[in-house]
């Protein structure tokens, strides 16, 4: 029996293929990721690089270990997409080793042991960045005014490797908090936010994206865009983006509606952080989320709900990482109560008398 | 009607234009037929011909075994050469019962009775003449028309729906014949109507057959109870649950009949099959199959006799070239991988295609699954493809059945959507043949332990039979001991 | 002998109370940020199981079913509560290192489990000897663990083991790296289930049948 | 009111007795392989820890505090606890099989679990009034009942899935356990008591 | 029979009771026989923590034993008082402060007569290894910036981390934890100020010194 | 010191009568196999063979829905023993598919042994008669293929028909 030919049934499939959806997300990210490179310079650049080397490092070794075909696995893109999206989610001036063990962790522990692409439970690239900000608070808070390519204060190559690869020790005239630290350290202290969060510095600058903060959640409106692209070329659905957006509209609004001097804006919480990142690039990451849309929705809210839980009452100033991570664990059982309805039965699962539906018409 | 959605599928390349803008050519007869003794839903038809015997055109060869079964007739005439077992249309290339006719060429019809106006019938002798006709659904069910027929009148539904959806790209039998014989086909249906003894009748056709939508609107316009409608082109609008879905918004329930939504569905093809057969006693014994594909010299429609090889009618349609990489019977999304292109047309064959490489898609080795949710998305049932996946490769056959392997019907949508190549519908085909085997090992070892049994009450009845003898024996020999206290020496 | 040589082995290794048994994890987790605290928790159990496991041996013939778990969890609380009370008082210095941990042993389950696996069914002498294997085996395995914890998260080996096994081991206290910035994770919740789940996947490929 | 939701939510989430307590782990290990094994251990466990709560707290303020003898506190509670969930098992067992069957058959694998034991002590070291020790019982089981269904989703994902030999079963599952503890660590510093 | 008496009604019952009784009497003994030595060993370890926090010159009588308890809010605090020459020189009492993660951390500080501080010790803390744990004295000498401070010095604004515009420093990543300490210490300085006279032993009227 | 002694003390009398008393009024019918079973069972409780408890683990295996190493805590000395009580063998792995008896017809000489072996009446043949099995009956119990003289019955897999086919598992290399 030729086993060739039970192979591809289906005799036609749609063109799409694993390496064509990571390169489109991949795309997708590159304006905002070449922003952030230009915002802070070539540490910020080094840092990139040394992570997506040490993802691609690690997807090698664990391939060779398992005895698939390196080549081959590699090229699905899904190390590179890591190694990018960890790197976006790091401070930028961070040490080379925080990228190499960010990057080893989240395909070793985060994907390797689970058996590779697409075996995960967890999204690697938010588990290392938990991973890093919980074993190194220092490195993983201390986060930078914007430093653009080519003005004074930015540092040349030479400066650049220093910050990277040497001793560099932060200095307050380059650092600064984000706003949502920011937010956080006057609260701790009981100012109100009227006087800590000047109105000017409110949205606009951080819609612009000339504000401190990781690498890749400085350029809101490249992302905001890179994610509508990805929509529109069906990389990505509307259900995880969507759900997790007006959840942390609505909690924000609600709560800033009822005390506006403990609740900052709901137009602050969208366009700060790193909100539209995890939104429309991480939250929807397929491997670690639900299947079926109605899983997705609940994911989404899910995932809104706790951000804006540990960001308002946590004890970090953004929770992007965390509920990401968290509602990667609750997917499986997402899964396993929100399934489509199948075709003739009941949400639970038993056939469906025809008199119902002529009722609900 | 308002119009409603189906759930899921997916949008192949259509390819029909390589054969549809032709019309049907007649394939002809040639020097063998091969007839399989089961090309229906139901228990195999029984041979009544001997080997050397010479049948006419239309001539019954097999009788139906029972109700749900259907009878055999010669697509010629000849001389039965053999009955026995042939390769069938199947991806295993393993035999079937066969019976093999020997064309004379002459094609000399049986005789027939002229038929009475088929509206004058009783409903019931309309679906036992279709039944007699060997009908069965040439929608691909291949179920035997008459049944359904019955049932639908039993059921008293209210509406026959005329599928010309013909979703299946490179398909395009059922559009030519809509095209050409619109008047048979609307008389067919006007026939069905009295047979189920329906009030309506709506002709069904996908958007993408423009010419058949206008040429049916024609044909119909004569009975106001036919209603043409146009459907969108997706796959799979022609699936009978989801046809019934996007008319009405009903749903089939799970283990029901699609006639519990009061609708009967049949395939334009099986119309116009009941029209030859109740206007001019016409058993089944040709019908029209899309020869196609990029490995085909000149795709086109043929009109070919039940019986038929593959390579008869691939010869006819100019050969096929060296590049051809796979031999399929029907559509790219159903369609049945041939072994080899000796195999037979039979009564649900739609289409022979000889797909090169590239149509079939670059040939990748599968990727991981990355669990993107688009099998979910294209399944119109809404399964879990993936699920069902990694349940059957973990062989946890619970596991499948609760996530409904049985609703899934194998349409394909989700191994066409997946970006990663799983092998979808390899696991489904190899999870349901283990469930089946399953199935059937427990059945024999129910019928073993009842064989047993019987081999168990045989041996004490045995026993019995013998103690009894014994007893009788003795009671005999005391007998005799009362008679002659010597005669000890016997046992 | 030959019977006590296989409890042994099993209770080191073969049916190691952490890596085959899956018990005792709890005090597990707690205590074995370094290897010094894994070395205390370990002997102390060490000492509970051992007696608890001749205590219940010698009292096996008498326990009705009916409150057979309640006389082993008193039994076995009230020996804890006795080594406690006599190392706070008498081992004073030892109590200071080891005095978190101890309570902890009531709850342990390994140690009732081994009563009602073990002691509750053997005489008395190989129960002590099983108690003592048991407790050796998660010994073993609490250092272990404690190490390779201590070692990735703040590159010391030992460290303090001379506030627990007095001045002579001092040798024992290894700095590895001078400066090191400490690897949080290793020393948190998250640090000890993953340095178990490695430890069981490397023994798994030790014990993997060779061809 | 906003006090009783805190305790409940710090003890269930904050301080999870499983995660961040280590307490429980040996059944939290042992009866996550399915979904619904998972759900029955966490309810029968929700049951039989308020209770114990509830009477090791009366036990603490009623006996032990008057008598001024509390140095039998361990041995007390224990008694107490193991003699209660027996009885409780017994009486299942015969007053309902059905309840039995979806609760009663996990209780006695709640001797083996230092949870119930370990959060009674710890209330009475948090110096509780009773609702609120009833509240942090509650709550700490809900807790458990969580992460042990969390854990089992994610297990039964894992028997599908193709994981590589040397890590299927106990190592992997470890693993998770990990970094479901890493995930929890989201929740430190929310302001709960 | 053996058996027969086992299966009886009352055999559970007498075996459970009876070993409640062994180990209730075997618990109660050893809690009789090690008491002493445990409270004696409880006091001298206080007494080690003490002295770290008030020099052995300001003292010669058993300070351990000379206590006064008061009340703050809705808190008991236990004050030892050190005495020479019969007069009270300085005074120690805990305070605690939350920690990260809501976890407390308790200290002990030693005030002299005049309100400036002697010392301060955390004595239990459950911060983060490498970030908060800075506070004890083992890992950083920061604790030893509170000697000679005291309510004026520096002014009140300035009892806080720099961060806030105070003047002690915070640790790099970790600003929780000093700033709460800053806080507890600045509060058990004003305790002091608030009970000045009974802490003292001072106390004409109202007061009950022991 | 005697408040304390006496106040566990009572303690232990009062639970120690109420779970006597329980023990008898909730008394349920035990099931013999269940207790020996039971009694082999480390009574850990801790739930790693997947059941709720030693009492589910002991209805698994009677159930025959658990194989004898299901234990953990109880090593491999526990999972013999049980396979002994079970009457199960250890290594109970499956032995790729079923066979069946099949006659070589040339070499038959129709002694008609094999039929009175088989326990399912599945040879069909007369004395003197080639006989054949009747495969639908058969279980490959082998009892035949001892007694045959010529050697021509055979326990082989069944020859595949369209009815038997089976499809084949897809082999994925990575995924
Ligand atoms: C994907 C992503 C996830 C993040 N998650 C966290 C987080 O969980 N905790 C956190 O403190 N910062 C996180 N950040 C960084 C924050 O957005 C922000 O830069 C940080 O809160 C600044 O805090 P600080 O002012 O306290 O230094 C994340 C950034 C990205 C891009
Ligand atoms: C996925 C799928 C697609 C189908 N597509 C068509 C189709 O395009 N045309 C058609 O006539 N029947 C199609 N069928 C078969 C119908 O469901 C139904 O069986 C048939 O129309 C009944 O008519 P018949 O009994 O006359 O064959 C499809 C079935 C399935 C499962
Ligand atoms: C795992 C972890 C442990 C931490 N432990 C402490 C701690 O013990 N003490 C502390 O003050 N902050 C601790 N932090 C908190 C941060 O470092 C926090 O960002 C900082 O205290 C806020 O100070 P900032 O105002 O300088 O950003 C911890 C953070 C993490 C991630
Ligand atoms: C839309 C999309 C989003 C993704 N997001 C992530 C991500 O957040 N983190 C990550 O490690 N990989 C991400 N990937 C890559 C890949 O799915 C991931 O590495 C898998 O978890 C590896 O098994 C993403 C891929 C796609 C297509
Ligand atoms: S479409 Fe393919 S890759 Fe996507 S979830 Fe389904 S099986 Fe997996
Ligand atoms: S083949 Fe089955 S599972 Fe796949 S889309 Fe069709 S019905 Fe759904
Ligand atoms: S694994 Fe063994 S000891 Fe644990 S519950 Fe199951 S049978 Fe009992
Ligand atoms: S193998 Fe057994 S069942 Fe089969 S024919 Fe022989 S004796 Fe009969
Ligand atoms: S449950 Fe086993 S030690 Fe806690």
């Amino acid at each position: 029996m030729n086993p060739a030919t039970f192979a591809n049934i289906p005799h036609a499939h749609s063109q799409d293929s694993v390496p064509k959806l990571m390169g489109r997300v991949l795309l997708a990210l590159l304006p905002a990721t070449l922003y952030g490179v230009v915002l802070f310079g070539w540490p910020a650049f080094n840092l990139l690089a040394v992570t997506v080397l040490a993802c691609l490092l690690g997807e090698a070794v664990c391939l060779w270990l398992a005895g698939r075909s390196v080549r081959l696995g590699m090229l699905d893109g899904s190390a590179l997409l890591t190694g990018m999206l960890l790197a976006l989610s790091l401070p930028p001036w961070a040490p080379w080793w925080i990228g190499a063990i960010g990057g080893a962790f989240a395909i070793v522990v985060g994907k390797g042991v689970f058996g590779g692409t697409g075996q995960n439970v967890f999204n690697p690239a938010m588990l290392a960045r938990v991973m890093l900000l919980v074993s190194f608070p220092v490195q993983m808070t201390t986060w930078l005014d914007p430093h653009p390519w080519l003005s004074g204060s930015a540092p040349s190559f030479l400066e650049g490797l220093q910050v990277t690869f040497g001793h560099w020790a932060a200095t307050d005239g380059v650092t600064g908090p984000t706003i949502l630290g920011h937010i956080r350290t006057e609260l701790g202290m009981n100012h109100a936010l009227s006087q800590s969060v000047p109105g000017h510095y409110q949205s606009a600058l951080a819609a612009v994206g000339w504000t401190g903060g990781s690498l890749g959640e400085t350029a809101e409106i490249l992302i905001l865009l890179g994610g509508l692209w990805l929509l529109w070329r069906r990389a990505i659905t509307w259900q995880i983006p969507v759900a997790m957006l007006v959840t942390v509209l609505l909690l924000a609004s609600g709560f800033h509606w009822a005390n506006p001097e403990r609740f900052a804006d709901p137009l602050l919480h969208l366009l700060s952080g790193s909100l539209m990142l995890g939104a429309f690039f991480i939250a929807t990451d397929p491997v670690t989320s639900p299947l079926a849309p109605v899983g997705q929705i609940v994911f989404g809210i899910g995932c809104g709900a706790l951000v804006y839980i540990i960001r308002t009452w946590g004890g970090y100033p953004e929770g992007i990482a965390f509920a990401v991570v968290l509602m990667n664990a609750a997917t499986p059982l997402i899964d396993h109560y929100f399934r489509p309805r199948i075709y003739g039965r009941t949400w639970r699962g038993e056939s469906r008398p025809i008199e119902k539906k002529s009722d609900e018409n | 009607m308002s119009r409603h959605v189906f759930w899921g599928g997916v949008h192949p390349p259509g390819q029909k234009h390589l054969s549809a803008e032709r019309p049907i050519e007649l394939l002809p007869i040639p020097a063998r037929l091969y007839l399989p003794l089961q090309q229906h839903a139901g228990g195999p038809a029984l041979p009544v011909v001997t080997v050397g015997q010479r049948v006419s055109k239309g001539e019954l060869l097999a009788k139906a075994q029972s109700a749900t079964s259907a009878p055999l007739h010669a697509p010629t005439s000849g001389t039965i050469a053999a009955i026995g077992e042939f390769t069938a249309p199947h991806p295993s290339g393993l035999p079937m019962a066969t019976i093999t006719l020997e064309a004379d060429g002459a094609d000399q019809w049986i005789e027939r009775e002229p038929s009475p106006d088929p509206f004058d019938l009783e409903p019931a002798e309309v679906a036992r003449r279709v039944g007699a006709a060997g009908i069965v659904g040439m929608g691909g069910a291949n179920f035997p028309s008459a049944v359904k027929l019955d049932k639908a009148r039993q059921a008293k539904v209210h509406t026959l729906v005329i599928n010309g959806a013909e979703c299946e790209p490179y398909m395009s039998c059922d559009d030519r014949l809509m095209r050409e014989r619109a008047a048979e086909i609307a008389d067919g249906v006007a026939i069905m109507l009295h047979a189920v003894q329906a009030a309506r009748a709506v002709i069904a056709i996908e958007d993408n057959k423009p010419e058949a939508l206008q040429t049916m609107r024609d044909a119909c316009r004569v009975d106001e109870r036919m209603e043409v409608r146009s459907l969108p082109s997706r796959y799979p609008a022609g699936s009978a649950k989801q046809l019934i879905q996007w008319l009405t918004g009903l749903e089939t329930p799970a283990g029901g009949r699609g006639t519990d939504t009061g609708l009967l569905v049949h395939n334009v093809g099986t119309a116009y099959a009941v029209h030859r057969a109740l206007r001019y006693g016409q058993p089944l014994i040709s019908r029209i199959v899309t020869v196609s594909g990029g490995a085909v010299a000149e795709p086109r429609n043929l009109e070919a006799p039940i019986g038929a090889l593959a390579a008869d009618l691939l010869a006819y349609c100019g050969g096929v070239d060296t590049d051809c990489t796979r031999l399929l019977m029907g559509g790219p999304m159903m369609g049945q991988p041939l072994p080899c292109a000796e195999t037979p047309v039979v009564k649900g064959t739609n289409g022979i295609l000889a797909l090169t490489a590239a149509e079939l898609g670059e040939q990748r080795s599968p990727e991981p699954c990355i669990r993107c949710g688009r099998c979910v998305e294209a399944c119109p049932m809404g399964l879990l493809p993936v699920e069902m996946a990694n349940s059957a490769r973990q062989e946890d056959w619970s596991g499948i059945q609760a996530l409904k392997l049985n609703d899934c019907m194998a349409c394909g949508s989700c191994a066409y959507a997946c970006p990663s190549r799983i092998p979808l519908l390899q696991y489904f085909a190899f999870a349901r043949s283990q469930l089946a085997e399953q199935r059937r090992q427990e059945s024999k070892a129910q019928h073993i332990r009842q064989l047993m049994e019987q081999r168990q009450a045989r041996f004490a009845r045995e026993e019995r039979v013998k103690a009894e003898a014994a007893a009788q024996r003795r009671a005999a020999k005391q007998s005799r001991v009362v008679v002659t206290a010597d005669d000890d020496d016997d046992d | 002998m030959n019977d006590y040589r296989r409890i042994f082995a099993d209770g080191l290794w073969g049916n190691n109370v952490v890596f085959v048994q899956m018990l005792a994890l709890c005090p597990l987790m707690a205590v074995t940020t370094t290897a010094t605290n894994g070395l205390g928790m370990g002997l102390a159990t060490t000492w509970v199981l051992l007696s608890a496991n001749i205590v219940i041996a010698s009292l096996r013939h008498w326990i009705a079913p009916e409150v057979r778990i309640p006389v082993f969890v008193l039994l076995i609380a009230s020996l804890v509560t006795l080594a406690d009370m006599a190392i706070n008082a008498w081992l004073h210095e030892l109590y200071k290192v080891l005095g978190l941990f101890i309570p902890l042993i009531v709850v342990n389950c390994c140690v009732l489990g081994r009563a009602e696996a073990f002691a509750s069914r053997q005489p008395v002498l190989a129960s002590a000897a099983d108690g003592l294997a048991m407790g050796l085996g998660l010994t073993l395995a609490l250092v272990l663990i404690g190490a390779c914890r201590e070692v990735l998260g703040s590159a010391t080996l030992f460290a303090q083991a001379s506030l627990l096994l007095g001045q002579s081991f001092a040798f024992l206290e290894i700095v590895l790296i001078q400066d090191y910035s400490g690897f949080l994770l290793m020393l948190l919740p998250p640090g000890g289930f993953l340095v178990l789940g490695f430890l069981l996947a490397g023994r798994r490929l030790l014990e993997r049948p060779r061809p | 009111m906003r006090d009783y939701l805190l305790i409940l939510l710090g003890a269930a989430l904050v301080n999870n007795a499983v995660l961040v307590r280590f307490l429980g782990l040996c059944p939290f290990m042992g009866v996550s392989n399915r979904v619904d094994a998972a759900l029955g251990m966490g309810m029968a466990t929700t049951f039989v820890l308020t209770l114990a709560v509830a009477v090791s707290w009366l036990l603490e303020h009623y006996v032990l505090a008057p008598l001024n003898i509390q140095f039998l506190r361990i041995l007390a509670f224990i008694l107490v606890i193991a003699a209660l969930v027996q009885f409780t098992e017994m009486f299942i067992r015969k007053a309902s099989p059905a309840l039995y069957q979806t609760l009663g058959i996990y209780l006695p694998l709640i001797t083996t679990n230092c949870a119930v034991f370990g959060i009674a002590l710890l209330n009475i070291q948090q110096q509780y009034d009773f609702i609120s020790s009833l509240l942090y019982g509650l709550g700490s089981a809900m807790g458990f009942t969580l992460v042990m269904a969390l854990f089992a989703g994610i297990r039964e994902r894992l028997a599908l899935a193709n994981v590589p030999a040397a890590f299927a079963g106990a190592p992997i599952a470890f693993i998770v356990a990990g970094l479901l503890a890493l995930a929890f660590m989201g929740f430190v510093g929310l302001p709960v008591r | 029979m053996k058996t027969d008496f086992r299966n009886s009604l009352g055999y559970p019952m007498a075996l459970l009771g009876g070993i409640a009784l062994m180990t209730s009497a075997a618990i109660s003994v050893a809690d009789w026989l090690t008491q002493a030595d445990i409270t004696q060993r409880q006091l001298e370890d206080l007494q080690a923590t003490l002295q770290q926090v008030v020099p052995a010159t300001y003292f010669d009588n058993d300070l351990v034993r000379d206590t006064v308890t008061l009340r703050a809010g809705d808190q008991t605090v236990i004050a030892y008082r050190a005495r020479r020459n019969g007069q009270v020189q300085a005074v120690c009492y805990q305070v605690s402060a939350p920690g990260y993660g809501n976890s407390a951390m308790v200290m002990v500080m030693g005030v002299d007569r005049a309100g400036t501080l002697l010392g301060v010790r955390v004595i239990s803390h459950a911060e983060t290894p490498g970030l908060g744990d800075k506070i004890e004295v083992t890992k950083s000498d920061w604790i030893l910036k509170f000697n000679g401070r005291s309510l004026n010095d520096p002014p009140p604004f300035g009892w806080a981390v720099k961060k806030d515009g105070g003047i002690f420093d915070q640790f790099t990543g970790a600003t929780i934890t000093p700033r709460a300490l800053v806080s507890a210490v600045k509060s058990g300085l004003e305790f002091f100020a608030a009970h000045r006279l009974a802490l003292l032993d001072e106390v004409v009227a109202g007061g009950t010194p022991k | 010191m005697i408040v304390a002694m006496a106040a566990l003390t009572s303690l232990g009398l009062f639970f120690g009568l109420l779970l006597s008393l329980a023990a008898r009024i909730f008394r349920v019918p035990v099931n013999a196999q269940r207790e020996e079973i039971m009694a082999l069972l480390p009574g850990v409780n801790c739930g790693q063979c997947g059941y709720p408890g030693c009492g589910g683990a002991a209805d698994a295996l009677i159930a025959g829905q658990a194989v004898p190493t299901l234990c953990p805590p109880g090593g491999s000395a526990l999972a013999r023993s049980l396979a002994t009580a079970l009457g199960q063998t250890l290594d109970s792995a499956e032995n790729g598919p079923p066979l069946l008896a099949e006659i070589d017809e040339g070499r038959c000489i129709g002694c008609a042994h094999c039929g009175k072996q088989c326990p399912t009446d599945a040879i069909i043949g007369a004395p003197k008669q080639i006989h054949s099995v009747f495969q639908e009956a058969c279980m490959g119990c082998g009892l035949c293929v001892d007694v045959c003289p010529t050697e021509c019955l055979q326990l082989r897999p069944q020859t595949p028909t369209l009815a038997h086919w089976l499809w084949p598992k897809p082999m994925l290399e990575g995924a």
